[in-house]
Order: C-alpha cells, then structure tokens, then sequence
C-alpha cells in the first residue's frame, strides 16, 4: 500500500525527520490558510500516488500566498496520468545546496533488507545507479543486528561528510530504519534528502510503501486504503476486500485464474495468439466458491469485455469450488457473455461434473482455450 | 532420488485442523507421503485422517523424530510455526501459507540459513518427487516419475508445464516450487546446484516469471559454472504492462532487470533455451 | 523502580492479560464508588511496595459495597513495615481453582532473561523452588530468538495444560515477555496467575520492576518516581537525581565512598571494629565537586550522624574533585561534625593538598580511618 | 604475560573526546599504553593528546588495525558503539560506562559471545598488566608487576586490596575488573581459567561482593576442577541488611545464593580461604 507524500511526510516529522513546514489542503481557500501560517516562497504539490507527478506538472511553485491559492485551484481536480487530484501539500520550499537519495527496501537474493544511498540524489537517481554505480551505496542490513547508529554514519562517511553533519545525517538515516521496520515498508525512501544551504538536512519527499501482507499490523491504514481517501476504483477495493489480485488492462477477453504466474501465462498466450486480455485476476489458492462468483462480478464489471476465460489449475484450489461459483455467479449476477472454461487438478472430476450438468462446456488444455477465447472476442469485430 | 525428499522422509503437518492442511493430510497419505504427527496450538489430543495432532512442535518430535516439517499456518503465525519447527529439529520444510509479511520471512531465514535449513516457500505449492513422496498442494495425478528436474517461482504454471511434459512420456525427478513471494527459502542457483548433484535428473526446466532478478541470476550462474545438464526455460509475464515499480530503491537494487525481456535475454546469453508457451516446453526438452 | 500493584496491573490489562475488574481508591468513598462499578465478593489491597504485604494485614475481603468503605477506611493511612499506605485498590475476588506462577527476570550467568514457571504459585511459590525444584521451569531466552509464543507453550505443556487452555495461558505468557520487553523491566512477574473455577486464567497480582538505567527510556515513570507518589524520603529523591546510590541505614557514622564494593566494605570494617553505620552512600564514578557536596548534606540530614568518614579510592573519581567538593559543602552546608577523611588514587596530591591548605587531615589506610572514625562515634556516649 | 592484554595490544579509545575519556586517555598513554586511535562520532579530523580521532570505528581499523578498544561512551549508546567495534573487528574491549540498560547489555553480550569476542565490563575499571599496559581507569602507582592474577566485581575495592599487596610486596600479573552490572562479558569462572593457563601467575585473589551467584558458582567450579593454583578471597557486603530482592524470580534463579554467608560459606568448602577485611588478603597469600 503506498502512502501519500502527506502521509508519509507527518510520519517522518513524528519521528523526528527534518521536513519542510506545511500542510494539507483540500481547497484553494485552505491552501492559503496553510501558506498563511509558513514562510515563502512555497511549493504546492499535488497528492496523487502514480510516478512521475513532477514532470506532469503535479509540482507548483509560488512567491506568495496569493499566487498559492491560485496554484492549488490551478492542481486541485487536475487529472495526472488518469488520476484526479483531491488535495494538494502546500511547504516552505528549501534552499538546496544538494540532492541526496537514502531509501530502504528489500533484497531478495540476499533475503534481507538493504539500505541504498547516494550522495547524488533527485529525479536523476535513478539514471546515475545506472550509468556511475560507484556513486550508490547499496548496504545490506542483518536482520538479527539491524540498522543501527553506526551503520548509518559508516554510510555517511562514504558519502563524504564528516564530523556533525556525519551525526546527523546518519540520525535520520537510522530513524529512517526504524520508521520503515515500525510500519512494516516494503520500501521507505527520501529522494532528495537535501542538504540545505546552512548545511542542514529535510527530507524534501519521501515515500512509504506499506507491505500489503502486513496491513493486519496497520489497521488505520488498511482502513484509509479501504473506506478513505484512495485511488483505487471500486472493483479493485472490492478485490483487496475479498482478497483477489486484480489489475484492469484495456482488451476485451476478461481472465480470472489461479496463481500469479499461470494468470500471467495466460495472458502471454492470449496475446501470442492474437487476443487482448482485459484484465489480470488472479483468485489465488483454495479460493471457496463465493470468491470465484465475486471474481466474475468485477471482471464483468467492464462493459468492454466480450468473453470470460477462466483457466483454472487446481492445487489447494479445488475444481469443484471453482465449479460452484461459477454457478453462483451465473445465478447471482446473470453471466450472459460466452465463458471458456479451463479447468483441471485437485477434485477436477467433479467440479467438471458439476460444470456439465449445468450445461457448461470445459476444455483441458491452455491453448485450446485461449484460442477459443481469442476467437469468440473477435467475432462481431472490435 | 530426486532431491530434498525421498520415500523415506518422515513428516508433521503444522496447522493440520485447517480446512486446506486437513484436506491436503489426505492427499499427501493418499499418495504415499510418510505423514507421522500434526500440530494445531488448542487442538493437541485429537486425530486427523488418523493422524496424531499435537499442541507443540516439541511433543510431536519428542514422540516421532520427524525429519521435514509442511505448514498450514495462518500467515500472521505461519513464521513463527516454522521457528519452532527450526527449533524442534526439524532442517527440512515446506511453507504453503501465502502472504507472510516480509519483515516476518526475513527473520525466519536468517535463523534458517544459521542452521543450515532448507526451506522452501513460503507461498508455494511445495515439493514432489513423483511415486516416493509428496510434500505440497499440487495435484498429484499430473505428474509422473523421470529424469527433468523442475524448480519454479509459480505454483499452477508449474503444474500446466508439468502435465504437458507428463502428457508427452517426460517423467519427472522432482519438481520444486520455491515459492511467489519476494524472499524465499530457496533460489534457482540453490536448485540448480542440487540437480546437479542429482543423478537422477537429465535436464531441468526452469519457470520464472517478470519481477526481481533471480532468474537473471541463475542465467549467470548457468554461463559461469558451464552447468552441465541442459537446461530450458519458460519465463511468465512477457505481454504484462511495465509493473508497479518498487520505487527508486526498486529500481537501484534490480538495474534493468526484473522484465520479461532481462530474463530472457540473460538466458539466451547463457545458452539456454526458452520456450514462446507453457506447451512449447517439451518440444525444447526433446 | 518499582511499579505499584495498580500500575501493573493496568499495564498487563492494556496488553490484553486479564486482570480482576477494579480500580483504584484514595479515600473510602472512592473505594465504595468502585465497588458499585463491579461485582461482589470484593478485595481491596493496600498499594505499598513492600514485600509481605499480605501477612503484615494489607489485604482485606469485603462481601458488600458499605463492608468495602470500612475496609478502605482501615486500610488508608495505615503503616505498613514503617510506610503510610496512601491509595487502596478494590476489585472483584475470583473464583479459585489453582494459584500458578509465571514471571521473567534476568539470568547473570548465562547473560540472558530467564522464564520462570510454577503450576505450585502463590505465597509458596518460594518455598516450593527451595523444596521440590523439579516444579519450577527454567527457561532461558535466547536474546535473539526473544521468547515466542511456542516458547510459552512448551512451558504450559510442561506445566500440565493441553488444548484451548495451553493456548491461551501460553498467549498471557507471551505477552508478559513482551510487556517486559517494552518497559524494559528486570522483573516482571504474575504471583499468583489464577486458574478460575471454569478454567480462565487471571493474573491476580502482578508485579513489574523497571531497570532503573533504562528509565531514560520511560520518561512518564521516572516523573512519576521522582515528582509524583512514591514512598522514597526527599534524601533519597536528591540521591537518585543526583545519581547517588543511597541506602539510610540506622548507626551513627556517615559514610561515602566511591564503587559499591569499596562502600560495602567500609561499612564491615567499621562493623568488625565495632562502630555502627548511619548509611551506605556510593558517589559512583567521577563524581565532580557538586556531587559530592550534595552526598555530603544528604548524609548529615540525618541528625543521628556524629561524625563522617569519607573513604575516596580514585580511580575515574578524581581526589581533587573530591576535596573541592568537601570544601563547597563545608562552606555551603557548614560541616560541623567531625570528618574521617581518606583519600588514595587518581590525582591524590592534589587533592590531599586541597585538604592540607584548609586545615583538613586525611589519612592513608581504610582500616587506620574506620577505627578513628569509630572512637569518634563513641564519644560520649551512644 | 599476565592475561588478556599485554605490551603490544593497540588500542582505540571510543568516546575519546569526553571528559572521561580524554583524561584517562592521557594516563593511560603516559602508562605506556598503547593507544592508537580515538573515535567519537561527529568529532572526526580532531586530536585528543596528539591521537587522532574518528567518527567510526571503521575508519579508525582501516588506518590502525587496533586489537582492542576501551568505551567511555554514555549509557544510552554505549552498547551500540562496543557493536560497533565488534562489527568491524575488535575481538577485546573494556566498557567503562556504566548505567547500560540490562537489555541492551544482554543483546550485547549474545553478539560477543558468537563472535568469541572477550568483554570486559560494563562499569568496570578495566583491566591492567602492570608495567606492560593499562586498559582502564584504575590509578596506576598502586599496582606493581609480580606473580598475583586479581579479579573483582568491584573497582575501587580492587584498588584497596592491589594498593596493600603492593605496599606488602606481592606484585600483580594481571588485575581484572569484571564489572558491576547484573550482566556483565566475563565471570570469575571465565577469569579463574585464563589465570590457570598463565604462567606468569602463581596465585589467585577473587574479590567478590554480595549479590547474584557468580561467586557460588565460581567456588563450585574451584571445588570440582581441584583448581591447581591457591586463591584468597574477600567478600564485601558481610554488614548489609537483607538487601532488596529481585521479587520472587530472582529468589527463585539464586536459591540461597547472593548473601555474604552464602558466598562464603561456598568458598570455605571449597577449601579457599576467606579474608575477615580487605588487608587481610595480603596475609592470606603469604
């Protein structure tokens, strides 16, 4: 779950992170309130979760409370790649003398945590790991010792300072840690962490990414993602809620399966022969009958999607429950588009039983079926 | 043969009066899987499908010296289930229960690789070696016993390939799913090193699938060790929209990697070949 | 520092460990108010902190609300081992089955925290580890691994409980671990955990000590042990403000010294040559000049003092400091009694110098100095 | 010779910059100690008596590979710098500081431990060879090079007894203060062993004081190892009134142990002997 930059930015401050002065807003009449209450110039920067708000125009800057009210009217219900804006930041904006980057985030061959740092921060972060990899430090963290004081100021001197700036640099980089361990981020990062002009250092954006198997330990947040604020559409919140994985993609075969990789794989294939997938949903293990019926009702929430394949390997995944809610469905939310129906493994004779004496046809194999699906979704044009 | 298990491989269930460890106890027995204990905290002095269910990891070994341990557990308990496994002796498991947090299968593998543990998963479909023993949730019937070694990132992508391979006369060793998740036990290079060692396996197929940069890893450990058993690949996810990145930090740790095209293109250079589908598979194998 | 039974007990409520309903009282009307919150038969317990609180009659049962306010009213402003009980706590007597004990403290030895378990608890508990220790577990925490919750079952397994009842005693277990963690105690203990009547487990007095080095960590109790109740003498506040270790003992000699083993043996010597110490009072390590003038008028509040004996080994204690510090209280205090002084170590001269010019005689030898420092308290008579 | 340090052990100095730390920096150099570096975070590039402090241990190992450290750094960070120094190399320190938090000292002390590392304290006054080098804070003229090994929980009692050995002409190999904190690196088991295998020394004082159970079981181990050297002991705390006990737990982890009479009793049937005051240890050697 990705936090808000206002989010994340209030919890840095709790603990004690340099960030710049300022406050939410859902209005232009309060972003001049908060503006009121701070320093010029500002910055006001929309509130959006996609990548790359900047360069879409997401970043505003203005002299005086009277210009700051005007941006944020100018940001405020703007759409950024597709997103509406409901409510901008409005900050002092800081004098930098240099973008640094500090993040923290997984590591998967080494099965640990590992710290990223790089004395050359900002938008360019990325493009400098690539092209001056001796300018990033990639620091992984042992999770029985963790990160601890001097590990942080270890990367500090590598980073060049030295002395108090060494202090407290490597103070915001290990309360960075413990932030990220305390809310269970899967990625935590200051991109830039500037150094200001006197020398000091604030955090001037951060981002928070809460592992979503760990939102039990985050209820507050489960709830914002769920019943607040939330980019979310309905049926992907109606999907975190029944536990799907769904992502909507823009073609018109509508697919559901089991298992991130055999979903993928479908989709591979639906495209190999020339079709065009209209989502990924993948119902996960030992989904129950009415989770497969709740799969079919978001999926065919999107009018675009000329026919259901559903391509089911059962594991823990029984082919009888995958069966039963498909009839579910049919009864409940009344399917009427063609379905293409895969289904073999775990109890397969008998879900595939209970599909036939429901007068529903089941094939066996994966390309027969996407073929099939790729056919139907053609027929009538696109 | 095969690797990690064999007939003779001993077993407790954890989380064994769940719906899914209640019902794959059956299956695993119906197959032949040498079951000896379960473990359910509450429930000890009850039986499942015959088997004994105990409330402590600690009284189930004290009473049956298990050798491999497969989880059920819930997933805000299942690491701690595998710590006391770790704890009780036991070196070998599996952990079918998805969504562990990440903070949580951290520290469960530091204490696994300090006691030199094998753990494969979490969030996969386990381990078979097909007609000795079956340590999983995979459905059984598709598989059949011969010389391709089989370790994936995907649970039902691996059962779709393994029955086109079955379906087409090639048995295979074992088949090892390492799990979906973003820390596992185990990795690909730690799989392929064990079918190396196998005499039993010929070829290995290798199931990766776009995120990360195990596969690439394990393209590069092909091309140095000049890995001696032919080895084809099937890589999910090559028509997926460029992911949700995990951030900079995602991308600093991964490079380029974690696309379709990375991998594929770091097998390629290694020599290995990779299947366009899941059925092309077992043409590249023969 | 020690946490008042009230104190614990909210704590182990606010983790979920359950507690008999009750609540604090500091007048019988109060105590009567509580009682009307919850059910009879009622307890009320005299909130002291001193062990054989029990046996000394500060425990009282009441059947009725108006029996309540007069045991409340008996038990206020009582003595108990010389300390006026100020606040009483009622709560709802519970119904009996087995009294156990569970608690966790630290193992010198093997450098760890160590569980201890007892199906024999309550006042006995004692007693049963010196006579049948095979009913006492010992289980010692690995640091790393911390104790998890199959940790607390194996212990409940081995204390005879099986199902539902393992699972939740060995859940309050690993809760009381986590308490302990978080509040940094060095001992923390339910003496007795109840087993009711219909198999519930009740912690039915509870008792949590907090390191007092890691009250840094724990701001709001060591406000409250300093600033609010407590049953420490105004000295003995000054003394742990000013990081002195002081212990009021009831003989006529003064005494201060640096590092505890030196003290502790200046009060057996003055022991074996007959004298009768007034204190045991350790300046610890490096004690400035202030410090020590502090020690000074805390020792010599206690009228019964007729003279001092000030045994100095410098080691990170320096001997000019200490002199400074015996010519500051002499001027500020005015220093009227007779003074032993002995003074070895780390800047010696200096210090002896110190002295010397303010016409103060020290002395080089522990023993010389406590027989002097006896003959003086045997002046005129005890 | 003598026992865990000696001429040639380098030394850095963590928390150099302190008050404490700058002025027995200075006397330990003028000992003849071998101090190579200091290192106080946020004062690098600074010289404390011409030795050049750091920010990190780290940089202070790369440039002077020092073998053992001393940490004068306060409480609240006095643990986290001895990991400091374990983590990058140092296998020997002596802590100073006291006042550690005992949960802090005990994930120390569990770190150390898997590293073989030797900890000396915490709140100790450190350890000395005389003549050869001081690792502390102990006032140095008070000790002189000879054949008795010491070991105490105490500081300055340490120095009382060492000033009338000296005054008496029995000189030490090594004098070892283990600290007084609950939890400390090394007990006097630990410390009686490294005595038995030095040459140099020919006999043992033990200082112990009332308290914890460590004297018990030291006198246990004297007992059963028929420890080849003789050791005299002094016990302070004889007159104290029953002190504060650690609540049942701790009655429970000590039995009877922790009172003078116990400490003393276990050494007399040990067959050590016992002195009345701390200037009858002299006495009691000769």
């Amino acid at each position: 779950m990705k936090l808000f930059e206002y989010e994340a930015k209030n919890i840095l401050a709790k603990y004690g992170i340099p960030t710049p002065k300022g406050g939410l807003a859902t209005s232009s009449a309060q972003a001049r309130e908060v503006a009121s209450q701070i320093k010029p110039p500002f910055v006001v920067k929309a509130q959006v979760l996609v990548a790359g708000r900047g360069k879409a125009g997401g970043i505003l800057f203005a002299d005086t409370i009277e210009r700051v009210e005007k941006v944020a009217n100018k940001l405020l219900n703007m759409q950024i790649k597709g997103i509406t804006v409901k409510s901008v930041w409005v900050e002092e904006q800081i004098q930098i003398k240099r973008e640094l980057y500090f993040g923290i985030t997984t590591d998967r061959f080494h099965q640990s945590y590992v710290a990223i740092a790089s004395s050359v921060g900002g938008m360019e972060i990325e493009e400098v790991a690539q092209q001056s990899p001796e300018k990033v430090i990639k620091f992984p963290i042992n999770p029985q010792q963790g990160f601890r004081s001097f590990h942080a100021r270890q990367i500090a001197r590598k980073m060049g300072y030295a002395g108090a700036q060494l202090s407290e640099i490597g103070r915001i980089f290990e309360t960075l840690y413990k932030i990220g361990m305390d809310y269970d981020a899967e990625l935590i990062e200051m991109n830039p962490l500037v150094e200001t002009v006197d020398g000091k250092f604030v955090a001037a954006d951060a981002r928070i990414i809460i592992d979503d198997n760990a939102l039990f330990r985050h209820q507050e947040y489960k709830k914002r993602l769920l019943e607040g604020e939330s980019e979310l559409t309905p049926e992907e919140i109606e999907a975190i809620k029944n536990d799907l994985a769904y992502v909507k993609l823009d073609g018109n075969i509508g697919v559901i399966g089991n298992g991130a990789g055999l979903v993928m794989a479908t989709l591979d294939t639906i495209q190999y022969y020339g079709g065009k997938p209209a989502d990924f949903l993948d119902v996960g293990g030992g989904a129950p009958a009415e989770k497969i019926a709740t799969a079919l009702k978001i999926v065919l929430s999107d009018p675009k999607v000329k026919t259901l394949f559903i391509n089911i390997l059962g594991g823990i995944t029984r082919c009888d429950e995958v069966a039963k809610g498909i009839l579910e469905a049919k009864a409940k939310v009344g399917v009427t588009k063609p379905m293409v129906i895969r289904l073999v493994g775990t109890n397969e004779e008998e879900g595939k039983r209970i599909l036939k004496d429901a007068g529903i046809h089941v094939l066996e194999s994966m390309e027969e079926a996407a073929q099939k699906a790729v056919e139907i979704s053609k027929q009538g044009g696109e | 043969m095969g690797i990690i298990i064999g007939k003779n491989t001993s077993i407790i269930v954890q989380g064994i009066t769940g719906t899914q460890g209640s019902f794959h106890t059956k299956l695993m027995l119906e197959y032949g899987t040498k079951i000896v204990a379960g473990v359910t905290p509450g429930k000890g002095g009850t039986k499942v499908h015959g088997i004994p269910v105990y409330d402590t990891v600690e009284e189930a070994q004290e009473k049956h010296s298990a050798n491999a341990s497969i989880i059920f557990v819930p997933a805000p308990f299942a690491a701690d289930a595998a710590l006391e496994a770790l704890e009780n002796g036991i070196r070998t498991m599996v952990i079918i229960t998805e969504h562990i947090p990440i903070k949580d299968a951290i520290n469960l593998m530091v204490n696994a690789k300090q006691l030199k543990a094998t753990i494969i998963g979490p969030n996969t479909p386990g381990i078979i070696t097909p007609e000795e023993s079956k340590l999983g949730i995979m459905p059984a019937h598709i598989f059949k016993k011969g010389t391709i070694g089989m370790v994936s990132r995907s649970g039902t992508l691996t059962y779709e390939i393994a029955a086109s391979l079955t379906r087409k006369g090639l048995g295979q060793s074992t088949c090892l799913g390492l799990g979906g998740d973003p820390i596992t036990g185990l990795n690909f290079i730690d799989a392929l090193k064990m079918f190396k060692e196998d005499p039993q396996t010929d070829a290995v197929v290798l199931i990766g699938e776009i995120g990360g940069n195990l596969e690439e890893l394990a393209a590069e450990y092909i091309l140095k060790e000049k890995y001696p058993k032919p080895v084809v690949t099937f890589i999910a996810g090559r028509s997926a929209p460029p992911g949700k990145r995990m951030g900079h930090a995602g991308a600093i740790v991964m490079g380029k990697a974690g696309t379709a095209e990375s991998k594929i293109e770091a097998f390629k250079k290694a020599g290995v070949k990779v299947a366009e589908k899941p059925s092309d598979v077992a043409e590249l194998l023969t």
